[in-house]
């Protein structure tokens, strides 16, 4: 089967929305597709990797253990946004899973060689 | 204190449903009354009894229905809303009922404070 | 006046809106608001600025789903569910800035 | 029966969303039920207001032209942000009916004396 | 060309169905294929054949039934958001198909482009 | 790569986003999105810069349901739904900011 270059872009919050759980399903099925699979976290999708998330008191299901999981499927490639972590004051230590930090001109260039793109 | 409640969007796609219903428990466990749920909007989806949500997570329509039940909150789904997103009598929840704007204005007019929860 | 704002003040423009026109009134800051009340965020200065002089209110549960109940700047005050029902009963009315 | 203020505020654009328009169906039913209402358009709510909407291109209806008869079910009271308005660049000349334009002090007034505040 | 279409809003609510469903009439009036339409998160209410839109306003849903009809576009329905939401084959419009979210990542691969809509 | 941006400037962080991250790619503004690009407001100062630079497109059916139509900036190019498909089809890949 082709390979194509499917990445995905998380801008938005956990839990205030569906976007982060109902994106994070998308990933686990194009990696089961052998799919070469990135994972960019900017914006307020930053948040999706912070730790310590406790969802009881909202009665969500708590979903951020899954992008611990994400190695065990072969995606390993997890790109953050610095200036995003920056306007949060998030740093790697507050994040569930190690990544890696990219400047605006690196994500420039990671974005154009893409095959598919999809935000959420 | 009499509540009403207005509930913008549907279930899982954003918050606003859940916090709602937080918020209603949380009102009853004070003493309060909720006198009705206004579902307007996408809010109408909350009223279909057809979801079937993961085992391991929430189930915000029955949560809704429960909460009719034991509570005797009266949870109106506005019809005109409700027919633009293809719910029906047919597809209709338990505790829930359609009927117009009316009855929005209504809990507006009747309750102490109307509270809104949307995207 | 209650104003709720449930949405991040980096991804919308409801905190900034509101902030104008709060007046004498109370602020209480649910869902993805809540971030904004977290030390070192980028809207977290103006927030001090108000948490001086208005009652400003995080929601905690929403805190703890997002992990940063700990992190909360000084002077905003934290509330659970029946604190909210409680600030909707005491402000005279209330505002959903959606 | 009871009288109460009720205010709706608007701060959505029109078609991209269905809030305007569904707002102002509340807003009717509203007035239907003699209260005393307050519009208020804020934030890229102003360009509900917009003259000149022409929806056919995207299949849209095209509901602009209620807010023209919003007079005859004796809703007057029409209040626009000054601020929003400028950074729009629009003036009370591009709006379909006409206004009173308020600065924020004056809506934060407004605001106060409410009973119900609907936001779309 | 080949091009893939994912919808990730309801109908009405938002115009991001509207403005998917202007996009697949052009790209086959240019002689483009639409190989599949996927329905994702609240995107999958735009199946419902319940809805009943004012006589005055569009049909939604109806049109991405004729799409399919006249057109042998694959409107594919993701069962998991579905379930969540109450999308069912009780309720599902002609031309819809309920299905996994491996036909999105197969449409991904296979379609020349893929075009994402939503909110 | 084409960018597709369909929310408000004013109301929402996606164009900004989009804006830091061009490169050399092209911006289709869609819905909401296509105010930025009138005459005098907030955001058309910092899309006739890009304009200057790269490629920026409207959609002509958004921007006549709106009522904008007539007043787009210099410098930025108007496209149908036929014109929106010639550009993903032109573009080897393309990216609606979400």
């Amino acid at each position: 089967m082709t390979t194509k270059k499917f990445m995905f872009v998380n801008r938005k919050a956990p839990y205030g929305t569906v976007y982060a759980l109902e994106s994070l399903e998308v990933v686990l099925i194009t990696a089961a597709f052998d799919q070469d699979v990135s994972l960019v976290f900017m914006d307020d999708g930053v948040y999706q990797l912070k730790k310590g998330q406790q969802t009881k008191g909202i009665e969500h299901k708590n979903f951020s253990p899954t992008y611990r999981a994400l190695e065990g499927y072969d995606i390993e490639k997890l790109y953050v946004d610095r200036e995003s972590m920056t306007a949060r004051s998030l740093t790697e230590d507050d994040l569930l899973v190690p990544v890696t930090v990219l400047s605006r001109d690196q994500l420039t260039s990671l974005f154009e060689e893409q095959d598919v793109v999809l935000s959420f | 204190m009499k509540f009403g409640i207005m509930v913008n969007e549907g279930p899982y796609q954003h918050q606003a449903s859940d916090t709602a219903y937080q918020f209603c428990r949380a009102a009853i466990a004070r003493g309060h009354t909720v006198q009705r749920v206004f579902f307007y909007h996408d809010g109408v989806n909350n009223a279909s009894r057809l979801t079937e949500p993961p085992q391991d997570d929430r189930n915000v329509v029955q949560r809704w229905s429960k909460l009719a039940e034991e509570h005797g909150v009266d949870l109106v789904v506005c019809v005109a809303a409700a027919l633009r997103r293809g719910i029906k009598d047919e597809n209709l929840a338990p505790g829930f009922r359609i009927s117009g704007l009316g009855q929005l204005v209504e809990v507006g007019i009747q309750a102490d404070r109307l509270v809104v929860f949307g995207d | 006046m209650l104003h709720i704002i449930n949405k991040s003040s980096l991804e919308r423009g409801s905190l900034d809106s509101c902030l104008e026109l709060i007046g004498t009134g109370t602020l209480l800051l649910i869902e993805d608001a809540v971030y904004a009340a977290t030390r070192g965020h980028a809207s977290s200065g103006k927030l001090s600025e108000i948490a001086a002089k208005r009652n400003v209110f995080v929601l905690v549960p929403d805190c703890e789903a997002r992990g940063v109940a700990d992190r909360l700047i000084e002077g905003v005050k934290a509330v659970d569910y029946g604190g909210f029902v409680d600030l909707v009963a005491e402000n005279p009315n209330c505002h959903s800035w959606l």
